[in-house]
């Protein structure tokens, strides 16, 4: 592979190109199941945005395939250090919809205790899913140092640091390609190239030929997948994580997909992405080119879609109305976590919130003292 | 005159001085077609062409440094950070290189460029799209740091730093990004980067803000008026270099002063404003120096309006500081 | 009970750590073969072995970007920045990450780093060998920082830093490495991360310092002593979190303070100090606050010496406080 | 040229590989004389070092040919963003050796005032020779920056950007070629690999192939020049020049050269240098390679070499007199160039500073009264 040819496994038609990987049909479904959950997760936090209920969120249509792939390749044990658009790899390994829910809600519940904007989660388990930060790039590296510990200890596990297309030209990816290299890490970089940074395409983002030959630059091998092709993501990201847990050192893999929605609920893409791009990518859409190979394989017909899709919707809406009646995060929450230990001048600035809370009548306050 | 909000003085004098200049340049993250996330360069790239406003690779590093190379070549380059937040990773090219060339070359290079940033909590951003990090710039001999709080400031002040031979990096209050208009002149006009603007006269207590802050402590003032406290409300507008002899004036004036930002408390500008006064004009302080900021925490979400000093906060300060 | 110099302090800390847990790790750039550029790391490589004393590419953000994911996962990295103003391409990594990692995941995810680096002037190195930058970091909530002056607080605080569950930024004096000697216990000990020093007991003048002004001061102080004012010289030694309640008791003690540091003035760590005392006790003040500090200017090289605050500002600051 | 095959163009022997670049003798001679000089201004300033008479110095010894060779491919009208080890660049150019020997002792005629350490040189004259900064790889996306400049004015000129091994793995480097690759800028990117980032051999530094191989990472042609083949340097970077000049962007040269002294006089490399890879480089040496050549050329024999070299180190010696005798900067200079103007608060901290070395009788004050 010398990234610049792209590797597929599922045709147009949905029939194999080369060997089936010959997954089980739970796996298979799960795999599907997860996809449309995503789409579900999606339409219902770009609703609960335009009607005012929750703040912010970032669609994923188009780039389902990419996230669930990478993610069907992972353990349990190996580590994720997402990006704000991996809503999808936290769902395929277990994590709930109303987990997430609290977090686009920032209430009392969210694993961030409503620190962070929506989207930014951070969960232990069911797996290690890093919390996500907003400056794009950091995480990159901080993947091969998460790595570091990993071989050090001599562990089989390994690292999935996943970031865009715009996060190559991040400080992050250099520096954490180029220690990857040196120190052989077993980590496996995920650049999913959905074809924009925000509003600016990839001919503004670098002149090379494609984001996985910048693997050469740091003497690891570098392979752009279809990142519409589940299977052909999953495949590759195995393929490089088993290189990584043999020893064998880092990988860095290109799938080439498309945003298909705007960046954010705040972008309107209408003012830069072309019509015709847009309908040409449509035409790709990851979801039904599986449900092809799904129906290859007999294990899909309508109205399963449908079906499913429903019972995701219900699982999404049913998580909306637990985290809208969860109260939100207590005042103390401002306080808590800057340090294990709450310090003086901060306990005391506390303190001065409470007693303002208090004597204001402000519900956030609580109990009225200042608990830490 | 017009009747502008603040992000469209930005944009008007972002225009002026494109106008009048072919050597200023504007770019950055989706600064072209897009416009700017906050629209501050909204049609710049229709009316200048690509070679004047133009999207960069996603690197903040990036961006200040090449517009360190275009500026001390001879070009006037605007480098926009889309959230101040964001600015770190350029930390090092605006502290170590841009602050410090015109001394290290013994003036024979120089670095007249402008970084404008939004700053500032309000819209729901988290410890990410909220940040207020003045205080780190103005340690750093060599920048110039500016914050408007008005639409006719933040032309003028934007015009000033663009005609300034040094880098200024200037901040821009997105929470007033729409939510305050006024008057501004059509053209060309500057507002000196060095002196203070006085928001309110008042007799009664001292209180020194900038940035997104003016507005609130207006308010308090306002309220602190119908208890019978007149605030002399100071505007800093440039916060390095700092117009100390206002300052200290401004303070002598009423011999009680309350400092109110948003960024946190620890090392934050508000402490600077504090050793200014306890070193010139101590024997003049008629009670404690009060500070109203941000915790010492990161900005948190949920609960942001419980982070940012409010009204609230500034009144129970004067009435404090008054009452001592 | 051997007598030290400050850095052999400082390895003999390193060693001491790494032979107690083995998931203390040092590295950073020619922290290995070579021992550090200083020789901080000597002998390291050789007594742990290449997987736990290493040489990394020459990247900042790398070292620190690493380190974070190290910590998050279970090790205890010492990343080595060579000399502090090499620190600012990590800013991002330090300000963004480090320090709001335990925040921003509600405690799921935390960051018990430590990062060791050389500040300050003193040895002819310029603009960029030269620099104090502890005010960006104090100004950065969820950051820790570490000044220590004596050889003897040198390997207690670092102890004790590496056994702290946040990042800890360790900020060395190179002017003290070699010109200071003490006596440090071997073995294991630790020096509490929340508490200040009195290097000197006195009741004239309060005199704040930390790291490689503590000397100096005690000097000044000497001379002070000469002329009648007895100086109380207060090494704060941790900055962040300070000990805030000792500032004020031991500012309250004379009523008379001189704060001094080499960092440029305006927006220092001194400000803080000022500040601290005039919202918390400012009446009992009898002079002016006083800050003897760099310029606000960058360091120099070959005037290094006026630009470095000596025993002579120090004690003209004195004078001046104590006749005031 | 791939970037891992090398280009050489004087064989060991002096024969010429390839087409001869046909130089004019005084070119070639000037050459010649300027790696001589360079070599006389290092060994004045170890010994000025060791002797207590100046702090700091870099060594030069083996590096002397990848500088010379791309400084003599550059026009007077295009710039150098140099790093600290460049001497030979300004030399060539015709910047004295007293003027930087100024620098050497930051006296009172140091173009840097004596703000700098030694050899963080800045000239303007006779050719843009950029203010040297010690932050590694700041100063390579800088160029991209003063590029800009020069394609926005449609001029014809060019930029070099000199770094190191260890320079690759900088913010700059990453953000400079990227830049400079979509920005089709004209600069050419000088890695000069001299093997070691202070004690840090390239295995620390890097997993790739080469340092030139990482030029695919950006979109641009990476060259790999033997760097101790003075003419092959001057040809590869004539050859990126012109490529520059053309509109057709940049170009990233690797010089595969050896560092024969310390990283500086602070340094002592028997800690860490191979004592067999020192014999073997020392084998290599670039002005003996050259010497050969020219002796093909019948422009050189011995004494040649003795009375150049005694030349210079007269030269050298005249430069470190006046150099001496030049008082050290005024006061004001530790107030001044911070901006354009001295604003108020620096003013007053400069008028103390007045007031204090006055009173104390200091001779730096000068005059006594701050006169900015
Ligand atoms: C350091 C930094 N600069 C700028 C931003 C603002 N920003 C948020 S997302 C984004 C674009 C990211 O594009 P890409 O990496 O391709 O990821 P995608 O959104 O396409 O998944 C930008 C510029 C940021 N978050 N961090
Ligand atoms: C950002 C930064 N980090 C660390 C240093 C300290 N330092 C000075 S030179 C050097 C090694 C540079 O190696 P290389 O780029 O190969 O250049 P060479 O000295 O070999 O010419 C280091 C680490 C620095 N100057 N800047
Ligand atoms: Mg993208
Ligand atoms: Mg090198």
């Amino acid at each position: 592979m010398t990234g610049t040819e792209m590797f597929s496994l599922i045709k147009p038609d949905g029939a194999v190109k080369g060997k089936d990987p010959k997954l089980a049909p739970d796996e298979l479904l799960h795999i599907y199941r997860t996809m449309l959950r995503v789409r579900a997760f999606d339409e219902v936090c770009m609703k609960l945005q335009r009607s005012g209920r929750i703040g912010f969120s970032i669609p994923n249509r188009g780039v389902e395939a990419t996230q669930v792939g990478a993610a069907a390749a992972l353990r349990k044990t190996d580590w994720i250090f997402p990006s704000y658009r991996d809503f999808g790899m936290a769902l395929y390994h277990g994590v709930t919809p109303t987990e997430m829910m609290h977090t686009m809600y920032g209430n009392g519940a969210d694993c961030a205790k409503g620190r962070q904007m929506p989207v930014h989660f951070t969960f232990t388990d069911p797996i290690k899913f890093f919390s996500i930060s907003s400056p794009i790039g950091t995480h990159i590296v901080q993947a091969v140092g998460a790595a570091y510990a990993m071989q050090y200890r001599k562990e089989k596990h390994a690292v999935l640091a996943s970031f865009g297309d715009g996060g190559t030209s991040s400080l992050g990816f250099h520096s954490g390609l180029n220690f990857a290299g040196v120190w052989k890490s077993p980590v496996v970089f995920l650049c999913q190239n959905n074809q924009w940074a925000i509003s600016c395409p990839s001919s503004s983002q670098t002149a090379s030929a494609s984001y996985a030959i910048k693997a050469q630059a740091y003497g690891m091998p570098g392979v752009l997948v279809d990142g519409n092709d589940v299977l052909a993501v999953r495949q590759v990201t195995l393929e490089a994580l088993e290189r990584a847990r043999k020893g064998l050192g880092p990988t860095l893999i290109e799938a080439y997909t498309f945003r298909m929605g705007g960046h954010s609920t705040s972008d309107d893409p209408t003012k830069y992405v072309p019509k015709k791009l847009l309908a040409e990518w449509e035409k790709k859409d990851p979801v039904t080119r599986f449900e092809r190979y799904l129906a290859k394989k007999k294990l899909w017909k309508q109205p399963l879609r449908d079906k499913i899709y429903a019972e995701c919707l219900d699982e999404v809406g049913d998580a909306v109305k637990i985290a809208e009646s969860t109260p939100p995060p207590a005042l103390e929450t401002i306080f808590s976590d800057v340090y294990a230990t709450v310090p003086t001048h901060i306990r005391r600035q506390g303190q001065a919130a409470f007693d303002l809370a208090a004597r204001k009548g402000d519900a956030a306050a609580g109990g009225g003292a200042f608990p830490l | 005159m017009a009747t502008l909000t603040l992000i469209q003085a930005v944009n008007d004098a972002l225009k002026t001085a494109m106008r009048t200049d072919p050597n200023v340049l504007v770019f950055g993250e989706d600064v072209g077609p897009k416009g700017g996330v906050f629209l501050a360069t909204d049609g710049l790239t229709k009316e200048f062409g690509e070679k004047r406003c133009f999207d960069t690779p996603l690197s903040e590093d990036g961006i200040v440094g090449a517009a360190i190379g275009m500026a001390t070549n001879g070009l006037k380059p605007i480098a926009e950070i889309q959230f101040q937040d964001f600015i770190f990773p350029a930390f090092d090219q605006i502290v170590s290189e841009a602050a410090k060339l015109r001394y290290r070359s013994g003036g024979q290079y120089t670095c007249p460029l402008v970084i404008r940033t939004p700053y500032g909590g309000g819209i729901r951003g988290g410890l990410y799209h909220s940040q207020s990090g003045e205080a780190y710039f103005c340690h750093t001999p060599g920048l110039k740091v500016v914050i408007p709080s008005t639409p006719y400031d933040a032309k003028g002040l934007l015009l000033a730093s663009i005609d300034d031979p040094d880098p200024v990096l200037f901040l821009e209050p997105k929470a007033l990004y729409r939510s305050v208009k006024g008057e501004v002149p059509e053209g060309r006009y500057t507002v000196d980067l060095s002196t203070l603007r006085t928001a309110r006269e008042g007799t009664g207590v001292t209180v020194f803000c900038y940035g997104a802050m003016v507005p609130v402590c207006l308010r308090a003032a306002e309220q602190a008026a119908a208890k019978g406290i007149e605030c002399h409300v100071v505007d800093l507008r440039t916060l390095l270099p700092l117009d100390e002899e206002g300052v200290i004036d401004a303070a002598k004036r009423t011999g009680r002063v309350v400092v109110v930002h948003e960024a946190p408390r620890f090392c934050g500008f508000g402490g600077e404003i504090s050793a200014i006064l306890a070193e010139n004009c101590i024997e003049w302080m008629e009670a404690p120096i009060v500070r109203v900021t941000g915790f010492d925490t990161p900005f948190p979400n949920t609960l942001e309006h419980h982070y940012m000093p409010d009204d609230r906060r500034v009144l129970d300060a004067v009435e404090h500081v008054w009452n001592y």
